[in-house]
C-alpha cells in the first residue's frame, strides 16, 4: 500500500481499502463479504444468517426472496454472480425441526473469480421461487431438486420428472426418510445360472 | 400373325382409356395424376407407332417432347400438390374448390 | 405365331394388368410401384418400336425422375389424409366407366378403319442404321426440323422448373432461411438470445504471455494464461 | 461386331454375373481388410487363411438369420424393394464392354453382352430404376428413420443422377457415341500431344468431367461421404434399418455390385475400359486391365469412407446444385466449343 | 398468464409468450409447445441409438430435416449415486464415483475426494498433488479422445474413433500400471496415495509424451482443414457468451463460448498454480470452436504432465498426509502383525468422522466442473452427498441449440457438448 510509505497511520485507521477487494471475500470477518454487505443494506431482514465454514461462506436467505435476492447478486455490477453453478437441495430432516429442506444455490463470480453458496429453507408443501427466469441453467436443476426432495419451484416453465419415470409413485428417493431400497419390494432378479456351464470351443476354457 | 402397327395402338388406347377411367374414377389427388401420366405415356407409344408405321422419326420427336413436357407437368403437378396439401391438409380433390372460387 | 408377337402380348399383358392395378390400387404407393411396372414396359414396347432411345429416356424421365419424386411427395404427405377409393361417390364411378367405355369403342373403331394418308417417310431400320442408330438419326432430326420445338419444349421445362420451385417454397422463407435465424427464445422472460455481433475478427487483447496461434481454418483461440483477463468476444466483456 | 449366337451371349452373360457376385464377396473383404490397413488393425483374419474364406462366412449366416417383417410392414413392397435394388444393379453390367471381338477357342467371341447403341443411357436408367428399392424399402418398413432415409436417398439420387448424366456429354460428344463399345473404341485410338503419343482417354481431354462423374458416382451409389440414406450416426441405418437376414443381404449385394458396375462404367468410359499395353494383341490382358482400373476405383470407394466425415442434408443438395451443376454445364459448353472449332464450324 | 402455446408470428417464426407458466404446466416439451397446425414428424431417438453416447433419448419434432423441438430424456442410466453416497462409509464413496464419469474416472475420485479432503481439512502432500496432476490431466486426455473418436465418428469420419483409441489405450495402460485398474479406477485416497509409485511409470508417461504430439497432428490433419469437416461444425450450435453463462455450462462449452472460466486457473487446487499452461478460448461458441479448444486443451494438458513428471522425478518426499487424523495409517503391519491389523480393520470398519460442516470442492473436469457438495453431520457417513457432474448441467442447452438445427446436426451437437450418460444420469 502506498499510504503505508507516506503516513505511520494507525491500525485503527485502516487505509482506505477498494471495498470490493478479492481478499474480502475470503475476511475472516464474514460481516466484510462484500455480498452480505450488500445484501444487508438492501434487502436487509432477508438474510437470515451467514455461515462461513473452510473458507465457503454461506448465505442463507428467507426463501420468498430468493428470485430477488438471486437476481441482485446476478446484475450487481461489482458482485457479478453471473454463473449459477449447481443448484441442489438438503433433507435437514435429522437435523433441524423446521424448515425441512434447504434449497442450495451455487454461485460463481467470473469477475471476482469466488464463489457463493446460497440457502432458501423451505418446508414440506411450501413452495419455493424459481430462479429460471434469472438463470435458465436452473431448469434442469431445478426439476431435479424437484425429482429428488419433491421441492416445488414457483413459476418453474416444466416442473415433472427427470430422472426418474414420469410415472414414478415412489415419492421422493433422496429425502432422508426414503429407504435406500425404496419403498416397493421388487422381485430379485433370476441370477441363478439355469443353463449349466460347458466346456465349449467358442468358450475355451469352459467358463 | 404379323406384329402390326395396330397391336400397339390397341395397346395404346387401352392404357389410355385405364388412364382416363383412372382419373375420372379416383378421387386422391396423387393416383389421378398417375394416370394423367398413364395416358401421356399411352400417347407417346401412338407417336412412335405412328413413326414406325410411316417410316419418319417426326413422331419419335414429338414422343420425346411429350416425355419432356410431361416432366414440366410433373414438377409443376407435384409442387402444387405440396403447397395445396400443406395449405388444405387433404389430398381430396373435392376440397380443392376452393381454388375455383 | 412369330416370337415378336407373343413378346408383345406379354409385355402388353404386363402393362395393361398394371395399368389396371394403378387405377385400382388402394394405396398410393402401389399405384406408383405398379406405373413404375407399365413404364418399363411400355419402354420395352419403344424398343419393340425402333425407339430405342425413347426407351431409356422413358426411363430415365419417368421412372427415374417423375416417379421418384412422386414418391416423395407420397412420403411428405400424411397417409392418413388420403382417401379410399371404395369410399368414392359411386355416381362418379359408373359415370366415368360408362365413358371410358365409350371412348375406347370409338378409339377402336378409328383404330379398325383407319386410313393412314401420310407420305412415307425415308426413316426406314436400314436407313437409321446407316445413319449410325436411332439416336443420332433422333438427333439429326430434333437439331434441324424441329430446332423451334425443341427450344419451345426447353422453354417449357425451365419455365416448368420455376413454377415448381414457387409453388413448393413454404411460405415462411426456404429452410434454409428457417436455419440461419438466430436461436429461439425458449418462452424466456428476458427475450431472445442476441445474434453474435460482429466481434469474430475484432482486435482480441492477448494477454501477457500467451501466444495467439493459428489454430483452425478462419478461426483462432485465445490463449489465456491470466484467469482475470476476459477476452472481448462473443457476447461481449464478460 | 459379330452376331453371335444367342446361347453364347447366355453363357458369357452368366458367367458376368457370377463373376460381379463374387467379386461383390471379395470386394467386402477387400474393404476390410484396406479400412484395417487404413485403422491400424486387421480386418478379418479368423476365417480361412488370411481370413479370405469371410465373405463366404458372412454369406452364410445372412442366408441362416431370422427373417424379421415388422408388423406395420407393407409386406409386398418389403418383400420386393430388396430384389429391385439387387437386380438393376447388376443389369447394368449388360452393357459394359470387357474387349472387342476376340477369335478364341475356334470361333468369334463378343466379349460384351450386348452392345446398345445407348449403352451409356442404358447404366445410367438402372441405376437410377434402383433407387426405388431404397425408397420402397424405406417406406414399407413403416420406421421414421427408415422413412427419413428414403426422403434423402430420393432427393439425393435425382440431384446426383443429373451430375452424372451430364458429365458424361462431353464424353458422348467426344466419342459420338453413346454406345459403351463405340466409346471404348474411340479411346483406343492414339493422341499425338506434340513429341508423346498416348492413348485418347478421355480423362485426358474431358478431367473435370471425370472429377464430376466420380463424386455423382459416389453418391449415386450412397457410399461416404455421401451416405446420407443409410448415415449410421443419426438414422440408425437410414432405409435399411428394418431388414435382416437375406433381405438386408440383397441391400448389400446390390451397394456393392452396383460400386463395381459403377466402377467399370467408369473404367471403360474414362480409362479407356481394356486398353493397355499389350491388350490389344491379347484380349485376356485387356480384361485384366480394366478389372485393375476397376479396383483403383473401388480403392477411391474405400478411401473416401476411411477418410471422410459425412455431409449434411442441406450441404449435400447444396453441393450439387450450386456447385456441380454449374460446373458440369461448363464442361459440356466448353467441350462443346473446342468440338465444333477443331470442325471448322465455329465463326 | 397466458399460455405457453407458440403463436406463428408475422415471419413465421413462434412467438412466445413473454411471461412463465404456472407451475406444473406441460404441454409438449421442456419449453416451447409447437404451434398445433404444423405438420411434424415426431422421431424418438434413443434410447438405443447409435450416436447418443449411451442412453440419452432425444423426442425430435421435425419438420423435414429441420427440427423444430428437442426434449433430451434423461435417467436411463441413473443409479442413485448421491443416495448411495449418503448410506456408505467416506471412502466408499469414492468407488461410486467412478461409475459417474467412467471415461475420466481419476478426475472423478479427485473431486470428490478434495471435497472431503476440504471438509476434514487435510491436505495431501506435495508429491501427491503432482501425481494427481498427472492422473487428471491423462485422464483429460483419455476423455477428449473419446470425445474425439465418438464426435468424429457421429458426424461420419470412421477412422478417428480408432485412431483416438488407440492412444487412449496407452493411457490406460498408464492408469493399469498406477493403480490396477484401466476403467474404473478408484485412485485417489483422502490424503493422497497410499501405495508407492510403480517404478517404471515415469517413463511410460514420458514414452506417451512422445508419442502422443505426433499422434495428434494425425488429427489435426485428418479434421482441422477438412472442408466438409468445417461445413459440419462451422457455425453450428452457436452459444454466445451470455447463453453460454445464463444456461451454467462449463468446460470446453464455456470456454468456446469465449468466457474466461477454468477452475484449474480461477480457483487453483492441487499444484496448478506452479504449473505453466494457458487455457484456449474459443471465439465464436460454435462446433469448431469448442473442438479447437479441446484439442487445444490436449496439448496444453502434454504441456502440464511434461512440468509434473520433470517436477515429480527427483521427488521422494511422502505421498500420503499420514500427520492427520483423518488419513488412513500405513498399512504395513496389518499382514504380519495383529496389533496392525485389528488397528487396521477398526479403522476400516469405522471410517472417518469429519467434523460437522459442509464443503464444496469442484475440479475441472475434461468436460466442465465437476463439483462435490458434502454435508457432514459428524457422522462416519456423509450427511448429503451432492454430485455436480458437468455434463449433466451442459446438456441443458442442447433443446436450446437444436431447435432450427437440421436432423444431422443433432449428433454433432450431442457430441460437441460431450456427455457421458452414466455422468448425467449419475
Amino acid at each position: 500500500m502506498t499510504d503505508d510509505l507516506t503516513t505511520e497511520s494507525p491500525v485503527q485507521e485502516e487505509t482506505p481499502r477498494d471495498p470490493w477487494a478479492r481478499e474480502l471475500f475470503f475476511a475472516d470477518d464474514v460481516e466484510q463479504h462484500p455480498a452480505v454487505r450488500e445484501l444487508r443494506e438492501q434487502f436487509g431482514e432477508v438474510v437470515v444468517d451467514v455461515v462461513r465454514f473452510r473458507d465457503e461462506t454461506t448465505i442463507h436467505v428467507r426463501p420468498e426472496y430468493l428470485r430477488q435476492v438471486s437476481d441482485y447478486l446476478r446484475t450487481h455490477e461489482q458482485l457479478s454472480f453471473k454463473m449459477l453453478i449447481d443448484l441442489t437441495a438438503l433433507d435437514m430432516l435429522r437435523l433441524r425441526t423446521a424448515p425441512r429442506f434447504d434449497v442450495v444455490l451455487q454461485l460463481y463470480s467470473i469477475k471476482n473469480r469466488v464463489r457463493l453458496r446460497l440457502k432458501a429453507g423451505v418446508d414440506d408443501g411450501q413452495s419455493v421461487p424459481s430462479v429460471v427466469p434469472v438463470w435458465n441453467g436452473a431448469n434442469w436443476l431445478e426439476r431435479e431438486a424437484y425429482d429428488m426432495f419433491g421441492i416445488v419451484f414457483e413459476g418453474h416453465p416444466n416442473l415433472r420428472r427427470m430422472l426418474l419415470p414420469d410415472d414414478w409413485d415412489e415419492g421422493f428417493p433422496l429425502r432422508k426418510d426414503y429407504p435406500l431400497r425404496g419403498w416397493k419390494e421388487y422381485p430379485s432378479y433370476n441370477t441363478e445360472r439355469t443353463v449349466s456351464r460347458t466346456r465349449t470351443r467358442w468358450t475355451g476354457r469352459g467358463a | 400373325m404379323e406384329l402390326t402397327v395396330d397391336h400397339f395402338l390397341g395397346l395404346s388406347a387401352a392404357l389410355f382409356i385405364i388412364g382416363l377411367m383412372g382419373v375420372l374414377m379416383r378421387r386422391n389427388v396423387l393416383i389421378i395424376f398417375l394416370c394423367v401420366e398413364l395416358m401421356v405415356a399411352a400417347v407417346a407409344i401412338t407417336f412412335a407407332a405412328f413413326a414406325r408405321e410411316t417410316n419418319t422419326l417426326d413422331g419419335q420427336t414429338f414422343a420425346l417432347f411429350a416425355i419432356a413436357v410431361a416432366a414440366a407437368e410433373a414438377a409443376v403437378g407435384l409442387a402444387l400438390i405440396l403447397a395445396l396439401s400443406r395449405r388444405v391438409r387433404s389430398v381430396d380433390v373435392d376440397e380443392y374448390r376452393t381454388l375455383r372460387d | 405365331m412369330p416370337w415378336e408377337v407373343i413378346i408383345f402380348y406379354l409385355i402388353a399383358g404386363v402393362a395393361i394388368l398394371s395399368a389396371g392395378g394403378v387405377v385400382a390400387a388402394r394405396n398410393p404407393v402401389h399405384s406408383a410401384v405398379l406405373l413404375m411396372v407399365c413404364f418399363i414396359q411400355i419402354a420395352a414396347v419403344f424398343v419393340m418400336l425402333g425407339a430405342e432411345f425413347l426407351a431409356v429416356i422413358q426411363i430415365i424421365v419417368y421412372t427415374g425422375a417423375i416417379l421418384v419424386l412422386l414418391l416423395f411427395v407420397l412420403m411428405l404427405v400424411d397417409p392418413e389424409d388420403l382417401p379410399e377409393f371404395h369410399t368414392g361417390r359411386p355416381v362418379q364411378r359408373a359415370i366415368g366407366a360408362l365413358l371410358g367405355l365409350i371412348l375406347l369403342l370409338e378409339v377402336a373403331a378409328a383404330v379398325v378403319t383407319r386410313t393412314i394418308t401420310g407420305r412415307q417417310g425415308s426413316a426406314t431400320l436400314e436407313n437409321i442404321e446407316a445413319v449410325g442408330g436411332n439416336t443420332e438419326a433422333l438427333g439429326r432430326q430434333i437439331y434441324t426440323e424441329h430446332l423451334l420445338a425443341f427450344e419451345i419444349v426447353s422453354m417449357v421445362l425451365t419455365i416448368g422448373i420455376l413454377g415448381a420451385i414457387v409453388l413448393a417454397m413454404p411460405e415462411r422463407l426456404g429452410v434454409s432461411g428457417y436455419r440461419r435465424r438466430d436461436t429461439i427464445s425458449l418462452g424466456h422472460p428476458r427475450g431472445t438470445d442476441l445474434a453474435l455481433p460482429a466481434t469474430a475478427g475484432a482486435p482480441i487483447r492477448a494477454t501477457a504471455g500467451s501466444k495467439p496461434e493459428p489454430a483452425g481454418i478462419g478461426r483462432t483461440l485465445v490463449m489465456a494464461g491470466d484467469p482475470d483477463e476476459q477476452p472481448v468476444v462473443g457476447g461481449g466483456r464478460r | 461386331m459379330n452376331d453371335q449366337p444367342l446361347w453364347l451371349t447366355f453363357i458369357f452373360a452368366f458367367l458376368i454375373m457370377n463373376v460381379l457376385l463374387i467379386g461383390m464377396a471379395y470386394m467386402t473383404y477387400f474393404e476390410r481388410k484396406m479400412l484395417g490397413a487404413m485403422q491400424d488393425r486387421m480386418g478379418p483374419t479368423r476365417t480361412g487363411p488370411k481370413g479370405l474364406l469371410q465373405p463366404i462366412a458372412d454369406g452364410i449366416k445372412l442366408l441362416g438369420k431370422e427373417d424379421l417383417i415388422p408388423r406395420a410392414a407393407d409386406k409386398w413392397v418389403f418383400f420386393f424393394a430388396p430384389l429391385i435394388v439387387f437386380v438393376t444393379a447388376i443389369v447394368g453390367a449388360a452393357v459394359i464392354p470387357f474387349g472387342g471381338t476376340i477369335n478364341a477357342f475356334g470361333r468369334d467371341l463378343n466379349l460384351y453382352i450386348t452392345d446398345l447403341n445407348v449403352g451409356a443411357l442404358f447404366v445410367l436408367a438402372f441405376s437410377s430404376i434402383g433407387v426405388y428399392g431404397i425408397i420402397l424399402g424405406a417406406w414399407a418398413s413403416s420406421n421414421r428413420y427408415s422413412l427419413l432415409g428414403g426422403l434423402r436417398a430420393a432427393a439425393q439420387v435425382v440431384s446426383y443422377e443429373i451430375i452424372l448424366g451430364l458429365s458424361l456429354v462431353g464424353v458422348f460428344m467426344l466419342a459420338g457415341s453413346l454406345s459403351l463399345r463405340d466409346i471404348m473404341l474411340e479411346q483406343q485410338t492414339n493422341l499425338e500431344l506434340g513429341p508423346l503419343t498416348v492413348k485418347n482417354w478421355f480423362i485426358l481431354s474431358q478431367p473435370l468431367a471425370f472429377i464430376l462423374f466420380m463424386i455423382a458416382a459416389v453418391a449415386e451409389t450412397n457410399r461416404a461421404p455421401f451416405d446420407l440414406p443409410e448415415a449410421e450416426s443419426e438414422l440408425v441405418s437410414g432405409f435399411h434399418t428394418e431388414y435382416s437376414a437375406f433381405r438386408f443381404s440383397f441391400y448389400f449385394l446390390g451397394e456393392y455390385i452396383s460400386m463395381i458396375v459403377v466402377s467399370l462404367f467408369a473404367a471403360t468410359l474414362f480409362l479407356g475400359g481394356p486398353s493397355g499395353p499389350g491388350s490389344s494383341d491379347h484380349w485376356y490382358l485387356g480384361i485384366l486391365y480394366i478389372l485393375i482400373k476397376a479396383i483403383v476405383f473401388l480403392f477411391f470407394y474405400i478411401w473416401l469412407r476411411a477418410t471422410l466425415p459425412r455431409f449434411r442434408y442441406d450441404q449435400l443438395m447444396g453441393l450439387a446444385w450450386k456447385v456441380l451443376l454449374p460446373l458440369v454445364i461448363l464442361n459440356i459448353v466448353v467441350t462443346a466449343a473446342i468440338r465444333l472449332a477443331s470442325d471448322g464450324l465455329l465463326f | 398468464m397466458s399460455s405457453t402455446v407458440a403463436q406463428p408470428g408475422t415471419d413465421g417464426m413462434p412467438v412466445f409468450a413473454e411471461d412463465m407458466p404456472p407451475t406444473g404446466t406441460y404441454t409438449i416439451s421442456d419449453e416451447v409447445a409447437i404451434n398445433e397446425s404444423e405438420r411434424l414428424l415426431t422421431l424418438n431417438m434413443g434410447p438405443q441409438h447409435p450416436s447418443t453416447h449411451g442412453v440419452l433419448r432425444v423426442v425430435l419434432k421435425l419438420e423435414g430435416e429441420v427440427i423444430l423441438d428437442c426434449d433430451p430424456i434423461i435417467g436411463y442410466l441413473h443409479r442413485g449415486v448421491e443416495k448411495l453416497g449418503e448410506s456408505h462409509r467416506y471412502a466408499q464413496v469414492v468407488p461410486w464415483t467412478d461409475r459417474t464419469d467412467y471415461v475420466a474416472a481419476p478426475m472423478n475420485n479427485l473431486g470428490c475426494v478434495m471435497a472431503f479432503e476440504k471438509l476434514c481439512g487435510v491436505e495431501s502432500p506435495e508429491r501427491a498433488q503432482y501425481w494427481r496432476v498427472i492422473m487428471s490431466e491423462l485422464s483429460r486426455i483419455a476423455s477428449h479422445l473419446v470425445w474425439l473418436g465418438t464426435h468424429a465418428l457421429d458426424i461420419g469420419a470412421l477412422s478417428m474413433s480408432l485412431y483416438c483409441f488407440r492412444e487412449r489405450e496407452l493411457i490406460l495402460d498408464v492408469f493399469e500400471a498406477f493403480c490396477g485398474a484401466r476403467l474404473t479406477t478408484n485412485m485417489m485416497e483422502i490424503g493422497g496415495f497410499s501405495r508407492p509409485i510403480p517404478d517404471g511409470l515415469i517413463p511410460q508417461i514420458r514414452e506417451f509424451l512422445r508419442v502422443f504430439p505426433d499422434r495428434q497432428k494425425e488429427y489435426d490433419d485428418l479434421l482441422t482443414a477438412n472442408p466438409i469437416w468445417l461445413a459440419r461444425t462451422k457455425d453450428v450450435g452457436v452459444i454466445p457468451a451470455e447463453t453460454a453463462i445464463d444456461y451454467s455450462l462449463t468446460g470446453a462449452c464455456l470456454r468456446g463460448s469465449g468466457v474466461n472460466y477454468d477452475i484449474r486457473k480461477a480457483m487453483p487446487y492441487l499444484v496448478y498454480d506452479r504449473l505453466e499452461f494457458d487455457v484456449p478460448l474459443g471465439t465464436k461458441g460454435d462446433v469448431y470452436d469448442r473442438y479447437l479448444v479441446r484439442m487445444e486443451e490436449m496439448r496444453q494438458a502434454i504441456r502440464i504432465i511434461t512440468q509434473c513428471v520433470d517436477a515429480v522425478e527427483r521427488m521422494d518426499t511422502p505421498l500420503m498426509a499420514y500427520e492427520s487424523e483423518y488419513v488412513i495409517p500405513p498399512h504395513k503391519g496389518t499382514m504380519t502383525t495383529a496389533e496392525d491389523m485389528q488397528r487396521h480393520f477398526v479403522w476400516v470398519i469405522k471410517g472417518i468422522s469429519p467434523p460437522v460442516g459442509e464443503a464444496y470442492a469442484a475440479v475441472e473436469h475434461p468436460k466442465g466442473e465437476n463439483g462435490y457438495y458434502v454435508v457432514s453431520d459428524g457422522s462416519s457417513i456423509p450427511y448429503r452427498f451432492r454430485v455436480r457432474s458437468p455434463d449433466f448441467v451442459n446438456l441443458g442447452v442442447l433443446s436450446h441449440l437444436a431447435k432450427g438445427a437440421m436432423l444431422a446436426d443433432v449428433v454433432a451437437l450431442i457430441g460437441t457438448i460431450d456427455i457421458v450418460l452414466g455422468s448425467v444420469d449419475r
